[in-house]
């Protein structure tokens, strides 16, 4: 089940169309109600628990537990959604740019300024 | 009728609200990108807009995947800004303009645009920081404001042509307006960026400059990509430069280029920042 | 590709769902609006869809004033009937045709459609009881759904021409789905009826056999009127034929009338039926 | 504060443009608010208390505890939502037509067969 249109690939990319959303709907909503600063302190009481209420799959609930943005990408996470729960550990942009592309934070920041010289 | 005194875009990264809270506005990190508003200032201060149409993209605050619509237009006595999701304070709320709102919406809907209309709306950073940086050191913005979402969220999204064509709307509307009003119109977002997946990082500088000056003199020069295009050269979240040429879509006859600014980087984005006069 | 069989446009008044739940079918009063439909039975039982497309309008369950969408496609595994305020026993959900809507969806924005996508969705007495007229007493209703909604409740409402362009809109897609499917469209709302005002009771008889008339081979014909020309001619609600004339738009090339019913009055309203075949 | 665009005048007929939204928001938000049981019961319990916390104008109110349909089209109410307040009473479309146009019910009824023999 999805759809038969030819996809564009654009590497270490995905785009959040149809397919991801379908994949993706209970984590999204999961990660909407995090606006909610009671619904942030729900989930950090029992994570798990949160996840299951929300019915994520077991890889979805896995991705947020380890807290790997890889694999919510893989499930189905957008990360406009996705930054809300970076949040709620603290994450900036840099901790989950360095997190994805296996840099430290130090180096994705460099490369960063590196983008602004050429 | 209303007079359209010109158009400003600007990039609109949350973590620079955090810099204005903490006054970092001079620091190293910061002074190459605060440096850019002060000629833009002049220039408001010169033209002394009433009304600004805000065209953004929510991140997740008033829409969810429940009801994403490809433009929106709000129709609302006030907008509240509300926690997105890290506990930032929120801003003071802003007045809306409800004559020319639903002028627009009445405009819109005749030229075949098939909006979501919004008669109470949450706005988000992408709403607030623009109009802080160009407002700054004030209680309450002294604008009044009508905001115009366009989707960059759920693909597939509006193409570029449409995103132009639907500017244009936004222009017609605005100059048949029976008003005195002077109407200073507002992209918001990109430049080249992109978060997620292993890609996180990329910028793309040469886009970017060709994009900022094409979209002076040759704003057409952009539909010739295609939304994927546009995410390989400036990432899944330089999309939002749909915003920006939605914004120069508005602006009747020609356009002279009042100041500009590039820098790379603010957070993990190309920031840049435009103001273009109508004549 | 996916093939359209066929259109069919019906009333949608509430007080139906009461006449099927008290088993009033062959009751005086509701015999000559349920007499209509067995040639429509029979037809459906020869071309055997597999999906219906259900265009019809909103009336205060799924969207509120807050997001009006003017043109609103479902893409859900599943929609939900709901209490519409007078505590009706609620239907069986529906299912959904994931593949299809974001077919749909896709085909729409690329030929400039605004729509909004809901990725969940309650549907009303609008969607249902079209559905449970045309596929009587079956535990569940048997085809796979595609619920489409346009906005004729907040005015300014789509033009008749903007409706029937998005209904052909919505035939191309269909065509331009890669599956084996049969595919039925259905429109539903109208015809002349008015809720409110001191003119509460209008219905224009000459009108609507007109309309019905000239769906079949003239349909363009509709479009010389304004929206108000049709809250005029039709009444406040009357509009919903805006819906079936969105229906007869998806419909490529000629068609045939398979059967036709009008009867006055069902409620306030004049209630129509039409089937048409797809060449 | 209104549009300024000429409109189109139609005998005992209110179109519900922008104008009537900007009136009627408040009351129409409660309409749609009877769409749960619940809330349908809280209301009946207290009807003012109910309109007041929807922050509906006093012309609202009054329409709406006197349940005069024109009154509440005046003060910005739209049919669909209306319908909806209706409901609660058991108020079927023949009543609100008679009520409106000053009609029986019967005599309503009766105009309503008449429209199908011209
Ligand atoms: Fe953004
Ligand atoms: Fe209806």
């Amino acid at each position: 089940m999805s759809t038969t249109r030819q996809k564009r690939v654009i590497p270490g990319t995905t785009i959040f169309d149809g397919d991801q959303a379908r994949k993706g709907y209970a984590l999204n909503k999961m990660c909407f109600s995090f606006n909610s600063a009671d619904n942030r302190a729900e989930f950090l009481k029992d994570k798990e628990g949160y996840c299951a209420k929300f019915h994520l799959t077991p890889e979805q609930t896995e991705a947020v537990l380890s807290l790997n943005v890889l694999k919510m990408i893989a499930a189905g996470g957008n990360a406009y959604f996705l930054a809300k729960l970076g949040g709620i550990f603290g994450l900036d942009m840099q901790d989950i740019g360095a997190q994805q592309t296996g840099m430290t934070k130090e180096a994705f920041k460099a490369k960063l300024v590196e983008a602004g010289k050429n | 009728m209303a007079k359209i005194v010109g158009g400003i875009n600007v990039t609109h990264v949350p973590y620079i609200g955090r810099a204005i809270a903490n006054n970092l506005q001079q620091d190293e990190y910061w002074k190459p990108f605060f440096d850019g508003f002060p000629p833009i200032h002049d220039w408001l201060a010169k033209v002394k807009p009433d009304v600004a149409v805000v065209i953004y993209n929510d991140h997740g605050l008033n829409f969810f995947l429940d009801k994403m619509p490809t433009f929106s237009v709000g129709a609302a006595p006030e907008y509240q800004n509300a926690d997105e999701g890290w506990g930032i304070p929120t801003l003071p709320p802003y007045k809306g303009d409800l004559d020319l709102s639903w002028h627009m919406i009445e405009s819109l809907i005749e030229a075949e645009f098939d909006i979501t209309t919004c008669q109470e709306m949450l706005v988000d950073h992408a709403f607030t920081l623009p109009l802080e940086l160009l407002w700054p050191n004030q209680k309450q913005c002294p604008m009044r404001t009508v905001p115009v979402c366009v989707n960059t969220v759920q693909f597939p999204l509006p193409t570029a042509a449409r995103c132009f064509n639907f500017g244009r709307a936004i222009g017609k509307a605005i100059e048949s307006w029976e008003s005195d009003a002077r109407v200073v119109v507002i992209g918001t977002g990109g430049l080249s960026h992109q978060l997620d997946g292993q890609r996180a990082g990329f910028i793309n500088k040469e886009f970017d400059l060709m994009f900022m000056e094409k979209l002076v003199n040759d704003p057409l020069w952009v539909t010739r990509y295609s939304v994927p295009d546009l995410v390989e050269l400036t990432g899944t979240q330089g999309v939002e430069l749909l915003n920006w040429l939605t914004m120069r879509g508005t602006l009747p006859g020609d356009v002279s280029l009042i100041h500009s600014n590039y820098h790379i980087p603010i957070s993990n984005t190309a920031a840049g920042l435009m103001a273009m006069a109508a004549e």
